[in-house]
């Protein structure tokens, strides 16, 4: 039996409060091996800690119990603290008496009960743990960007001026993302474009980065250090090398399509840029609507490109990197309020989402930068703005807040006075959400002095009436139904997860909660990180954010990520998979379930009676396994054990909780 | 005293037996006969010739616990498992060959110092109801060892069918108090001739001089071909009434616990495993060779007498038909099989 | 056909002694009479005079592949005669890499199905039978001077009544012409019964058969699948289970035996033949092969050592038994 | 060490009752196996919520839900436990990527067996919890352990010698 | 029938725990009133340590040593392993004696050669220490002892100081390869004992270690004109009961745990080859 030391944390009363901490001491006195026992106010606390190193030094312990927070939380803090003191970090294992047992249960003899229980599995695993060693791993000094939106370039950017090279991805033509299609941003009103497009362009010029636009991901093997990516780098049909940017092809191009940047509120060619700043300026030839691809002739671009740049027979690539850490900043889609029929969205021309609407205010928009009705390019007069449609709302399941919505319908409203003074503004809200540097004062002067009417309410319905609209609302505060004949609808629509963000997150191999964002590691201490290690999220793919704090996010990814870079080595995972070979009988089935391809056959020898008699067996190896332990179970004679979390340790858990 | 009872009433007599204390007896189960304690509605089977497994079970569970033990720190505390008074047994309808089998036992666990205590106070405790053998089983080579298929010696009552009636006859004290307690189940009978001694299947075993004939076999390559179609179960060691290996073992967690010594097989290749892996009998050759000359020479020479007594039970049990009058056969004649 | 006679032996043995003659193998395995009438056992031939006893009757029940993973530590190269079973025992074997198929010739034996002593005694009635004879599909059980006749399925092993493949799903020389498919009934109808029950009625059920069970290991012992080197059961470190005959100790050993095989049995029933007390096991395995062929779409394990088998692999739209929600 | 301990007894049929008679305000045992990234996370995120649920439950975490070998869950079973849980993440979501498809169909497969074998469907049950989903978590934990309760205790393919060490 | 059943242990405690080498640790262990059983040097105990279990050692103390019982005890197993991990102070089982053990008094007068390999040396220790504690009784005594490296020489002060203290005694040690700070011979033990020449006259030599050791040690013997009768060894098998009747430790129809652990060269040729 090895000396055990049992550690109980109060964690001030978040423990103590429910679990009797003397009785839980007590009792850890008589498990199998513990040879010492204490409790402390907070045990991850320095005094705390030094708790636990003393004891180590002056009982001569060999294993470790803490009964504190979960594994989740202070594992590694423990892990430290028993290393400090001279034990291998692993001979440490954590009951977790708060989340898993004082938080969740009341009646104090029953938490005491299970926080008894607990420990006792915790303290029988920790008699057969065994001193475990990571292995070193290289890092690959790359990093992977992936979306080219204003966090993906800034990501980007300070990877890059750390000296480490980056490859951006980003799936449309140009890099810029959604906030390209801004006019103006809130709260100090400077144009969009003109903080943007300095980056855009410092991005493509640096010499440590490289964009890769009119790319997609398609596959990410390999894990923190060595991730192994295949990335589809579409043929635009266009020889990138020779094209100046000179636009002549797409003004000569025949065939007219709904541009997407313009929310198909415009026409583009079907040999296009997105929009005019598009970073690489290199068009691309959409293959779905180009005469040529659909029906054989035309090639007019082809004939006018005084480069001879043009490229039918081009073909998509396939480019395989290897990168130490990667970034995904693959940003947001806005709610399409069609099923949302009461506000008519669809059904009248006029009812537009906050996206289309911006691209009015736009020079090079739809409208030439003119605010003006789609039915009869009159501009309105009254503009109706509905808020929270498809956030807040729980009654369709979308229960969070997008956050932004607030503060750029004030932009809007405040836009729409300046180009059309005679129009007066209405807005429909549930809540003012202003918490920002200067928000509050920039709704305040929306609504102070450029009149804009803010109606606490909801509206229940919008009536296409006429060339006009009815908005029916009620006022929650008067409780009075009000009516407005409005020449433009608004909507505020929620800022939603892209479409295919699941996939993509699948692809990746980081998880995303209900609403299809990517989750973080942890709420508040790791806000950029993933469950898997060396891959970092940034901008509102994660959740609704502004611009600030996308680009605050992505410097944070940025540093992570580069942190991770710096490195030498790293340290690969410990609790790794192992082979007996005496029991192994070479059946490779656990090869066959291995995700990391981290098992193979070898052909050992063995003496049979002075004959020597080779057989298969199989190997794991140690760097690439992550410890997910399927092998073991793959394994029928259980020669394949997973460190760390052992068949014995398993079942020895289960035997004390079963006491 | 002979006394008898109808088939019809047997039940009855079941019932009472069973009142003070287990009372063992065949019991079909599937398509096995084995020996169980009477429960109400046991299909209890006296025509089958040999149970699927052996009686021995009676006397030498397939696992009793012996020693409980507790742990407190340091302190560790032992003590013999309590024995729940079993009231007196009883083992109904054993066959001749049975009888002999218990008698080789009991020379290893009672006559042998040091005594087996759990086993001979559980044979102290048992009065043995012999029944002759009727038509005999085509796998009953008793006689080949000198078993009287009608007559046990040994068993407290012999008993013998004369047509629909079972006679018995009390042989020892202990007999008679069975007889006591069936009381008016039992009908007073004058002396009945005990039936012919049946033929049973004569393989006409060179028997004379085996073991010797062994010992200077030990390295004869028939053993190398005899074994090859072992595929190492313990099928022949457990329905065999005179295997009696065992195991010890511990069950429970660091602070409370039992040990209990279970059946074990010296067919099976961790019989003989060492700690350190070394393993003297390292192949199916070696373990074969073990079992069959534990049966044919080493127990001879320990105790005077063979291990085997004709049951049949390998010959019916083995899963390839691998026996020990195969074993006999190979290497027991005046020359050595050559194939 | 349906029966089996001495010219087969005889045939068989023509074939076979040219390649052991010529030593294009070493061993062959194949059969010889045992005892009795009614046995046939293991036959480890290496010459001519060995091969003078290889029978092939309706009584060849053992499977002889797996005898291939020791002899071929001390042969070079092996020959063996399969029946339908056998065959796919060879390649459950050879999928997990127990035998090198390279060094083994299999010969094909076409199989019509295995007799039951047991179930010969029944038909003789009471009477002690002392041969039988076979005839387009009948049995003939001689014995004290009567002769009764009974179709044969009435009397074939309990591992060959719902038989699929009695012709050998591969070999390298096919020994007798193909026996036409036997019309199997279905081969689940015992698990669907038992299905029927209530949960207690199962345990019931199951607690009665294993009650019984020795612990003697004949049902692994006899498996294609159970090729560990070492099982679970005698594992020290950790001690899964002990040797202790408690009822929650032998299903331990049998469930845990059973889900060994998911994806992996092929439905041979030896371990149900090798069973000295007569456990049922072929219920478990069927059970595990009915639910997941249900479940992950038809697999016959032992037909193609190249298949994957079902529990190594997955589809993202698989179907669970529990709830998804 | 008795005869009668020597006979395989029908321990089943009557454990239960024993368990239930032996101490009448009977608690069910259940233990949960939790991945660490989802399920276990599921679990912390319920804690941190203040999601209440009954602590007849106890967590083992286990790196992946592909780490759950069935012999752990026969010996939860065997040493007494009225019902086991095994929760990962859900399909497609697993930190090591396939895993939890895998554990689909093995412990599909499992679970119909021991239910074949005469064990009531509600005693082992598999769920996908994420780490976003403590409400579920807790959710899954009352269900469960309303269920076990309702069935009572759990005397199949239970050790009977355990009880009499524990 | 009251008599108790002979597979019951009995507690004692452990009083010391002595690392000798990286892998031997040495036990001493006393019941109430110290040692528990009266004994013959050479056999063996019964050590219980549950639940991992129970298993045989020989014992490595004389039984001239009243105050404990010693075992040297190699960590290969379950059960070694736990008791390796026992702190002084724990309680343990204990059964035995088991064995027949050296026969003490054939030996009177005759001069002694004791040849061990590694952990063999431990139940050569006990009759070593009794003859020397019955020194009158017995003529010379010459101790080969060899192990892999210095590091797995155990009883260090006896093989190095006490014992060459004893009258008529020489202690002849060996290592298998050289090793930095090892002065003394380097040589496995059989060459070592060729090269000893030891004269077989009146002369018995008792040896024990790994089988290897011991297969080449009898040919050295032999060589030098040991008869078999002159040769004693002592072997090691799985046991379980100790009393002759699990059915594990027999070599044909002699059971090692009652009729042996101690055979004679003679005893052994006529027993087949299976341990």
């Amino acid at each position: 039996m090895p000396r055990v030391g049992v550690f109980i944390c109060w964690c001030g009363t978040n423990i103590a409060g429910t679990v009797d901490i003397e009785t839980v001491v007590e009792t850890a006195r008589n498990f199998p091996g513990v040879v010492h026992t204490a409790d402390y106010r907070y045990l991850c606390s320095e005094i705390g800690q030094d708790l636990i190193k003393e004891a180590i030094k002056n009982e001569k312990l060999e294993q470790v119990v803490v009964g504190t927070c979960s594994p989740r939380m202070h594992e590694s803090t423990f892990r430290k603290a028993v290393a400090e003191a001279g034990l291998n970090p692993f001979l440490l294992e954590v009951a977790n008496l708060r989340e898993h047992c004082s938080w969740v249960h009341q009646d104090k003899t029953e938490a005491t009960a299970k926080a008894i229980a607990l420990l006792r599995a915790a303290a029988a695993k920790a008699v057969l743990n065994a001193p475990l060693i990571a292995p070193r791993l290289d890092v690959e000094k790359r990093a992977l960007v992936i979306g080219g939106g204003i966090a993906g370039i800034q990501a980007a950017l300070d990877i890059a001026e750390a000296g480490y090279p980056v490859d951006v991805v980003e799936r449309e033509p140009s890099i810029g993302g959604r906030m390209a299609q801004l006019e103006k941003t809130f709260p100090t009103l400077d144009c969009a474009a003109c903080i943007l497009t300095p980056k855009m362009v410092e991005a493509a010029q640096h010499p440590q980065i490289n964009l890769l636009t009119y790319s997609e991901v398609e596959e990410v093997k390999g894990f923190v250090g060595q991730f192994d990516v295949k990335i589809r780098q579409k043929a635009r049909a266009i020889d990138a090398t020779k094209c100046t940017g000179c636009g002549v092809c797409y003004e000569k191009c025949p065939t007219k399509t709904e541009s997407e940047f313009e929310m198909g509120l415009a026409k583009r060619k079907a040999i296009y840029v997105p929009f005019p700043q598009a970073v690489p300026n290199v068009p691309v030839i959409d293959r779905d609507n180009c005469l040529y691809f659909r029906k054989g002739r035309c090639r007019i671009c082809e004939k006018e490109c005084p480069p001879q740049a043009v490229y039918f027979e081009q073909q998509d690539q396939i480019l395989e990197r290897r990168y130490g850490a990667i970034v995904v900043a693959t940003g947001f889609d806005q709610l399409n309020p069609v099923e949302y029929g009461e506000y008519a969205y669809g059904q009248h021309p006029d009812v537009l989402t906050s996206l289309e609407f911006e691209r009015f205010f736009n020079a090079a928009g739809p409208t030439g930068g003119k605010v003006v009705r789609l039915s009869d390019g009159k501009p309105p007069r009254n503009v109706v703005f509905i808020q929270c449609v498809g956030s807040r709302d729980k009654a369709r399941g979308m229960n969070y807040c997008s956050k932004i919505c607030c503060m750029f319908t004030a932009k809007q409203a405040i836009l729409l006075k300046e180009k059309v003074p005679e129009a007066r503004s209405y807005v429909f809200y549930i809540d003012v959400r202003t918490a920002g540097k200067g928000y509050e004062e920039f709704q305040r002067r929306a609504a102070e002095q450029y009149g804009v009417a803010y109606l606490r309410g909801q509206v229940g319905k919008v009536f296409p009436d006429g060339d006009r609209l009815t908005v029916k609302g009620v006022d929650s505060l008067s409780g009075k139904t009000i009516e407005i004949q409005a020449d433009m609808v608004v909507l505020a629509a929620a800022s939603v997860a892209r479409g295919d963000a699941a996939q993509v997150g699948r692809v990746i191999g980081i998880n995303s909660d209900q609403y299809h964002f990517f989750n973080e590691a942890h709420p508040k201490l790791k806000p950029v990180e993933t469950h898997t290690a060396g891959i970092f999220i940034a901008g509102a793919c994660q959740a609704p954010k502004d611009i600030p704090d996308s680009v605050a996010q992505a410097s944070a990814a940025a540093v992570k990520a580069v942190g991770l870079l710096a490195k030498e080595k790293l340290q690969g995972e410990a609790c790794t998979a192992r082979v007996d070979q005496s029991g192994c009988s070479g059946c490779l089935y656990c090869e066959a379930v291995c995700p990391y391809g981290a098992i193979s056959a070898v052909q050992i020898e063995e003496h049979f009676r002075g004959e020597k008699l080779t057989r298969i067996v199989a190997e794991v190896n140690a760097a690439l396994c992550q410890g997910c332990g399927s092998c073991t179970v793959a394994c029928r004679s259980g020669s394949i054990n997973l460190q760390g979390y052992t068949n014995a340790q398993i079942l020895a858990e289960v035997d004390a909780i079963c006491l | 005293m002979i006394k008898s009872i109808k088939k019809e009433h047997l039940a009855h007599l079941w019932e009472r037996l069973a009142s003070n204390g287990p009372l063992y007896l065949p019991v079909k189960e599937g398509p096995a006969l084995l020996f169980k304690p009477w429960r109400e509605g046991a299909a209890v089977d006296l025509e089958t010739v040999s149970s699927t497994v052996s009686p021995k079970e009676v006397f030498l569970p397939r696992d009793e616990v012996y020693m409980q033990f507790s742990r407190a720190g340091q302190k560790l505390e032992l003590h013999p498992a309590v024995q729940e008074p079993a009231g007196r047994l009883i083992a109904f309808g054993l066959r001749s060959c049975d009888l002999r089998a218990v008698e080789l036992l009991d020379m290893v666990f009672c006559r042998k110092e040091p005594v087996d205590e759990p086993y001979a106070a559980r044979r102290e405790n048992t009065t043995l109801v012999a029944l002759a053998c009727g038509e005999p089983d085509p796998f009953c080579f008793c006689t080949a060892f000198g078993v009287d298929p009608v007559n046990a010696p040994g068993a407290d009552v012999q008993a013998w069918w004369n047509r629909d009636d079972l006679v018995l006859e009390a042989e020892t004290a202990r007999g008679e108090a069975l007889f006591t307690l069936a009381g008016e189940l039992l009908a007073e009978r004058n002396a009945v001739d005990r039936p012919e001694r049946p033929a049973t299947t004569d393989f006409s075993l060179p028997l004379e001089g085996l073991p010797k004939r062994l010992k200077e076999r030990f390295d004869d390559p028939a053993w190398g071909r005899l074994y090859r179609s072992c595929i190492g179960c313990g099928a022949c060691t457990y329905v065999c009434p005179t295997c009696h290996c065992f195991d010890v073992q511990d069950f429970g967690h660091h602070a409370r616990g039992q040990r209990f010594r279970c059946w074990d097989s010296c067919m099976y290749k961790e019989f003989t495993v060492m700690a350190g892996g070394h393993n003297p009998r390292l192949t199916r050759k070696e373990r074969v060779r073990q079992r069959f000359l534990h049966k044919l020479q080493y127990f001879p020479e320990n105790y005077g007498v063979y291990a085997c007594v004709g049951c049949g039970r390998c010959l019916r049990s083995c899963p390839v038909n691998l026996d020990v009058v195969q074993a006999i056969r190979a290497l027991g004649g005046e020359t050595v099989e050559q194939r | 056909m349906a029966e089996n006679n001495v010219d087969y032996s005889a045939k068989i043995r023509g074939v076979v002694a040219q390649d052991l003659l010529s030593g294009r193998i070493d061993l062959l395995l194949g059969w010889e009479k045992g005892h009795y009438w009614w046995q046939s056992r293991p036959l480890f031939a290496r010459d001519q005079a060995d091969l003078e006893r290889l029978a092939w009757d309706s009584f060849c029940a053992v499977n002889l592949s797996r005898y291939l993973v020791d002899e071929l530590k001390e042969n070079k190269k092996v020959g063996v005669l399969l029946k339908g079973c056998d065959a796919r025992a060879l390649n459950r074997l050879v999928q997990d890499n127990m035998v090198p198929r390279e060094r083994v010739i299999a010969y094909g034996l076409p199989c019509p199905g295995m007799l039951n002593y047991a179930a010969l005694l029944e038909a003789a009635a009471g009477r002690k039978p002392d041969g039988i004879a076979e005839e387009n599909g009948q049995v003939t059980v001689r014995g004290g001077g009567v002769e009764l006749t009974v179709p044969r399925d009435r009397v074939l092993l309990d591992k060959c009544r719902h038989c699929l493949y009695p012709n050998p799903v591969h070999c390298d020389q096919l020994l007798l012409t193909p026996v036409g498919e036997r019309q199997a009934p279905e081969r689940f109808s015992a698990v669907q019964e038992r299905e029927s029950l209530s949960s207690d009625a199962r345990f019931a059920y199951w607690e009665k058969q294993l009650e019984r069970c020795l612990r003697c290991y004949a049902c692994r012992q006899a498996c294609p699948y159970c090729s560990c080197r070492e099982c679970f059961v005698e594992q020290e470190q950790p001690r899964w289970l002990s040797k202790a005959s408690q009822p929650s100790e032998n299903f331990m050993f049998h469930l845990i035996r059973a889900y060994h095989g998911a994806g992996r049995c092929i439905d041979c029933g030896e371990c149900q033949r090798a069973c000295p007390v007569g456990i049922p096991l072929q219920e478990l395995n069927r059970k595990l092969i009915k639910d997941i062929n249900e479940l992950y779409g038809h697999y016959e394990a032992g037909l193609d050592p190249g298949q994957e088998p079902p529990l190594l692999t997955y589809r993202p739209d698989d179907p669970a038994a529990f709830s998804e929600k | 060490m008795s005869l009668a301990q020597n006979r395989p007894k029908t321990e089943a049929a009557t454990a239960g009752m024993e368990a239930a008679a032996q101490d009448r305000a009977w608690e069910p045992l259940i233990v949960a196996f939790c991945c660490n990234w989802c399920s276990y996370a599921g679990g912390d995120l319920a804690g941190t919520s203040r999601m209440q649920y009954p602590s007849n439950i106890k967590v083992i975490r286990v790196p992946c839900s592909s780490r759950m070998n069935p012999l752990f869950i026969l010996r939860a079973f065997q040493r007494g436990a009225d019902g086991v849980l095994v929760a990962g993440c859900h399909p497609g979501d697993c930190h090591y990527s396939t895993g939890n498809y895998l554990v689909r169909r093995r412990l599909s497969a499992f679970k119909r067996l021991i239910e074949f074998a005469g064990l009531e469907p509600e005693r082992f049950e598999v769920r996908w919890i994420s780490s976003s989903e403590g409400d579920k978590f807790s959710e899954v934990m009352r269900e469960m352990t309303a269920a076990i309760k309702a069935l009572g205790p759990n005397g199949k393919l239970r050790d009977g010698r355990w009880r009499k060490i524990t | 029938m009251s008599s108790v059943n002979p597979l019951l242990p009995y507690q004692v405690r452990l009083l010391d725990l002595i690392t000798e080498t990286p892998d031997i640790k040495t036990l001493r262990v006393a019941g109430g009133n110290g040692v528990p059983f009266d004994f013959r040097p050479g056999q063996c105990a019964m050590l219980s340590l549950p639940p991992v279990g129970e298993a045989l050692f020989s014992i490595t103390s004389s039984p001239t040593c009243t105050d404990c019982l010693e075992f040297s005890i190699k960590q290969v197993g379950s059960v070694s392993s736990a008791l390796h991990a026992l702190s002084p102070g724990s309680e343990l089982g204990l059964r035995g004696p088991y064995g027949n053990g050296f026969p003490v008094e054939d030996l009177k007068g005759k001069d002694l050669l004791f040849i061990g390999g590694g952990i063999g040396l431990a139940p050569l220790r006990s009759l070593i220490n009794y003859c020397l504690a019955h020194r009158a009784d017995y003529g010379k005594v010459d101790i080969v002892y060899g192990a892999r490296s210095p590091a797995d020489l155990i009883q260090r002060v006896e093989i190095n100081e006490r014992w060459p203290a004893e009258p008529d005694a020489a202690v002849h040690l060996t290592v298998d390869a050289e090793s930095p700070g090892w002065h003394g011979h380097v040589g496995f033990v059989p060459a070592y004992v060729s090269e000893l020449a030891i004269a077989p006259e009146n002369r018995v030599a008792v040896t024990c270690g790994p089988p290897v050791m011991i297969k080449f040690v009898l040919k050295a013997l032999e060589e030098l004109g040991f008869t078999p009768e002159q040769v004693i060894t002592t072997l090691e098998m799985r046991m379980k009961c100790g009393v002759g009747k699990c059915g594990r430790c027999n070599i044909g129809s002699v059971y090692v745990c009652k009729d042996g652990p101690v055979f004679t060269l003679a005893q052994l040729k006529n027993l087949p080859p299976e341990y």
